[in-house]
């Protein structure tokens, strides 16, 4: 009779916490199905808050963290408020239940073989990157890879992920209002280092949005390192039926977002 | 209260000629991929019928983003023409469906009455596909660009186009964006359709205030969602008392209580669309609903409850 | 971030010869009585207009409840034609609107070319006045009932009667329920108009499963709201692409944003319906919204923002 | 850009306590402005509950009880949950903002001349008739008038009301399933005792669902009671503006429950 009475997600998360990080960004934290265990980084979920009394998509969250709680995983989630969806985030409640649907998506590919990893993140990009960050620590293998990273903001006190991702490499900060860090683009800061990495024994991952991803791609034109980057597009779905969340690739067409995606090859992706 | 132990309810609807689904609920074509998107979410076999995504004769590439934007209670929608094609349909797609116990439906689209004719004839005879549904919402590139589906005589013409072509059960789609979608209705029944469903989506805009650019690229989109589920109705209930063949209601049915209010004004089912995406079980959800309310109500039949409004 | 310092934007308007509103900001007709209802609630000054509930000759009591229904994000309303008649608008509630500094326009409908022709005469040099809206949502009754507003040359008929009859700015008021809305506003363009107004109510049903009875005792009923301002959007960008007068955007608008919206697709005004039945103070929360966007925007003059989209 | 983003009514209240009474009843209390300390018996309030990401109309609701509260009003409603606006209301927290436009209508008229008050109360048609027999009490001329009261309710779980009117007069309850009280319709409990009350002394007022008024109207049609009875209709602005919950009535054509109501003289009311 309402929008939508009974609608109940196949997959709902429990909420463990939901706190404001600063500004108005917020870290939430989900008991989930164990399903979300084999997640891998740049993977996301669709989640929808609000309950049976709003009408409302899913919002696409990347996954920031995931571990064992009991029968199930804990999920985490950065996020920022940026408007309906992500407000009625902020509004969860410990002990509330909210629609969730994943893990979805392509998430990053490691290189076991580079020596280096360098992670340019603008905002909330780095809810994945981190997890990323994390992901290549965790492989035994590759204990001595050297994680370098790029987090970029609009401002100091929106910045976050420094401390977390400095724990395992290098950090370097930059701000568009200069309260933090270098003043200017992310990516101009990465352009800065550009030179000291190797081509081949680097592989670079970038997140935020599109714009700094449209700079990274032209930073990166003519030189041959493997750029992956994960994109934010519009969903409805999530999970590849509704052709929503389309994006133009260079081999011709377009590419979903969810299922072939989020995660890109940047060299493949066209930004009109 | 209820007597849950009585034996299940029947729930076998008649869709024209050929077309006999174990129950109402079907996945409206567009919002349910080819099936296999949701195959992790519900059981396929559970549904009365899926609509595949629009097919046409060859492989499209669709519309430019941004194509989606929510609206309230609805969103607009702008995908175009984007799917794999009727060939790589039957070789890739359809073998997977076949292997449900569930009709599979495709649903076509052409520009020219000749395009509609030629998707006929090469899904004819195609094994496991159970009707066509023609969507007639298309701009008919030889009279301008005008849908196909606000004219009577073009819905009239593709219709038989279609009917000639093809030894499926054919339902002619409806687009909501006309004066007396009844009049449209009937020239469909008149060239020998098998059924109608309604709604399409009805056109639709958003605007970017702060960019001062439509959320849509190709600036117009298609409506759907509870928005539009009143609407709908309308249509379905007018076209409903105008025509003899089954109507099938689509249009921003969520639960069991909106799919139940299409098949009282009269619908013989109903398809889920929009509904899908805020969450994929809502198919299931959907026929249990209707269950229960004919547990409830001590309704043996569904085929009892169909047209039972009382005006 | 912005300078509130700044002389406040210039928010005047002009909606066709004769009719400047201080600001685009209007009160829908049938969603805001006769104004005295809302005057405990909103300053009637700061509108830009008030149009009041549809009038016709003689006062009649309307349709059999129940007249309304909740749908998701909207209403359906059949009031039907209750309205205490002209004479009674012009004698008992206009004095009470006449005291305060926004326009008044008088919405009027009849079921004859004639009576919309004597109902403009009527009104006609009635002191604080400003303009006429005129419904042509209305059935027909001359022409078997059908609506007067699908049918461009009925819609050019009426507009030349209350043209000839009325020395005040004649503003069209448009049904949604039509094909190609852009051709019935050209009808009255063609015909005379000094404006078009857009959108009415789309037509709409809603059941009560439980009872198997609709929801509206008429059974079919106008629907409005937040639900419909996609539909409403698209069209108020399709008629503004086709015709030269001033249109002014109705349908679904509860904040700044989407009167902006409007707006920035071409509209002269907006119109704010049932928005005020949600919240009593809704129009003056639009304009709010439309002047914190200007000194947001750094926009002097609302003039400078209408039409600005970009495709 | 959504339903209603920044919507907010122009008289909010401020949620005091929501409780559960008995099954799906609820008793809400809410901090209100000042104009409400002027509501009469048989009033009501326009709420609408969910915030600002809820479309939805206001719900009228009867006015329960009013105290001063600081430079405010203390405003109770008594409430069964019977959709989705009452869903909304029974999530409400303590604390929360939520909409309310009053006191709204016209309400029992007081007989200061009559002997007796009979009061027949359906469900929560209690709440009024509750504020009805206080107001009767606190009028100091009248110390002496008694109080009678009939209330009726689907099942004995169901019963409210019936302490604090007991502590006013005799208080007769009926219940639909026999669990408490007369088994029975309210309304055959209080014909049988029609025969003593005086016609010229007694005041009837009713409140509660429309097939009990229309009863109540068959057993006083050939009577000369003063009956008056409250309505309930949908209702969209609760202000007299859309004319949507109009009632027919005897004098010809329709009244707005709203504004010339919810209370009715019962013998002019038509019920279709
Ligand atoms: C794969 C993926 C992963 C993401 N991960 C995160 C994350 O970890 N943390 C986080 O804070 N955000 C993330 N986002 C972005 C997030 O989905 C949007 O911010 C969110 O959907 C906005 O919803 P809203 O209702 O609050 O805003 P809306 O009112 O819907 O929109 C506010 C603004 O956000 C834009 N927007 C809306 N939806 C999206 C979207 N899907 N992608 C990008 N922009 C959008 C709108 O165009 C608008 O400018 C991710 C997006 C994608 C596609
Ligand atoms: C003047 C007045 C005073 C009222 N006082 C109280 C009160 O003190 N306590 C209380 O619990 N209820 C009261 N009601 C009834 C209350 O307004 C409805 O129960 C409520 O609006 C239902 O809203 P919903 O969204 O929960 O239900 P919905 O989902 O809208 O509807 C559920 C059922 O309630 C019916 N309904 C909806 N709106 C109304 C309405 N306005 N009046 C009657 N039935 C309606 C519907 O037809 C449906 O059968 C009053 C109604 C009026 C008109
Ligand atoms: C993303 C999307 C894609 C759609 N694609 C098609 C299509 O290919 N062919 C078609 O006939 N209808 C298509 N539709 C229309 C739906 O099948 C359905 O008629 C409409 O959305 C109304 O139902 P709903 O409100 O339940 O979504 C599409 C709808 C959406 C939202
Ligand atoms: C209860 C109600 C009564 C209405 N009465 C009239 C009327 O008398 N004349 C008219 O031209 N439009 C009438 N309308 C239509 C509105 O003026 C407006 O065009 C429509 O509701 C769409 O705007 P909204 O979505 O902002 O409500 C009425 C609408 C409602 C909801
Ligand atoms: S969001 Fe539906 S296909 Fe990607
Ligand atoms: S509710 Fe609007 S007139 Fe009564």
């Amino acid at each position: 009779m309402t929008c939508d009475s009974n609608v109940k997600w196949p997959l709902s998360g429990e909420v463990k916490r939901n706190r404001k990080v600063t500004d108005n960004h917020y870290h939430l934290v989900l008991h989930a199905g164990k399903e979300y265990l084999s997640s891998s980084p740049g993977q996301f979920l669709m989640i929808r808050p609000g309950g049976r009394d709003v009408s409302l998509l899913g919002r696409p969250m990347s996954i920031y963290a995931v571990n064992k709680d009991g029968d199930g995983a804990c999920v985490e989630v950065l996020y920022r408020v940026a408007g309906r969806g992500t407000g009625l985030m902020a509004q969860l409640k410990e002990g509330e239940m909210v629609g969730v649907v994943g893990p979805l998506g392509k998430g990053f590919t490691l290189y076991r073989d580079k020596k280096r990893v360098v992670l340019v993140a603008g905002g909330v990009g780095v809810a994945p990157l981190t997890f990323l960050a994390k992901a290549y620590r965790n492989l035994p293998e590759t204990g001595s890879v050297e994680v370098v990273s790029y987090i970029g903001a609009r401002s100091g006190t929106c910045i976050v992920g420094k401390g977390e991702l400095g724990s395992i490499g290098r950090v370097s900060v930059s701000s568009d209002d200069g309260t933090c860090g270098h003043h200017g683009l992310v990516t101009d800061l990465f352009a800065k280092d550009l030179g000291v990495f190797e081509e081949d024994e680097t592989a670079v991952y970038a997140c935020g949005p599109s714009p700094m991803l449209k700079k990274m791609q032209e930073i990166m034109r003519d030189r041959s390192f493997i750029v992956q980057a994960s994109l934010e597009e519009r969903m409805a779905c999530g999970i590849g039926a509704c052709l929503g969340c389309v994006v133009r690739v260079k081999r011709g067409g377009y590419a979903r977002v969810c299922t072939e995606g989020p995660v890109f090859n940047l060299k493949e992706v066209c930004f009109d | 209260m209820t007597d849950r132990a009585d034996r299940p309810p029947r729930m076998e609807v008649t869709i024209g000629r050929g077309l006999t689904l174990k129950n109402p609920v079907m996945a409206a074509s567009g919002t349910f991929g080819y099936g296999e998107e949701f195959a992790r979410y519900v059981d396929l076999n559970s549904l009365g019928a899926i609509v595949v995504k629009g097919l046409s004769l060859e492989p499209a590439s669709g519309n430019p983003p941004p194509r989606i934007m929510e609206t309230p209670c609805g969103m607009l929608n702008s995908i175009g023409l984007q799917n794999v094609g009727v060939k790589a349909f039957l070789a890739e797609k359809l073998p997977f469906l076949r292997d449900y116990d569930t009709a599979v439906i495709a649903n076509i689209f052409g520009e020219t009455v000749d395009e509609y004719a030629r998707l006929s004839e090469i899904l004819s005879g195609a094994p496991g596909l159970k009707a066509v549904e023609v969507n007639v919402s298309c701009p008919n590139v030889e009279k301008g660009g005008i849908a196909f589906g606000s004219d009577p005589d073009r819905v009239a013409e593709v219709t038989r186009a279609v009917k000639g072509s093809v030894d499926l059960p054919v339902i002619v789609k409806l687009s909501p964006n006309v004066t007396d979608i009844a009049l449209i209705a009937e020239a469909a029944e008149g060239a020998g359709a098998d059924a109608v469903s309604l709604i399409n989506t009805l056109k639709g805009m958003s605007i970017d205030v702060e960019r001062k650019v439509p959320h849509i690229g190709k600036v117009i989109g298609g409506l759907s969602g509870p928005a539009i589920r009143p609407i709908a109705l309308r249509m379905v209930w007018e076209v409903v008392n105008r025509v003899s063949i089954p109507v099938i209601g689509i249009g921003g049915i969520v639960d069991g209580n909106d799919a139940l209010q299409f098949l009282i004004a009269g619908a013989r089912a109903v398809q889920v669309g929009t509904a899908n995406f805020m969450d994929p079980m809502a198919t299931t959800k959907v026929l249990e609903g209707i269950t229960n309310y004919m547990y409830r109500h001590s309704v043996r039949d569904i085929n009892d409850l169909i047209g039972t409004l009382r005006v």
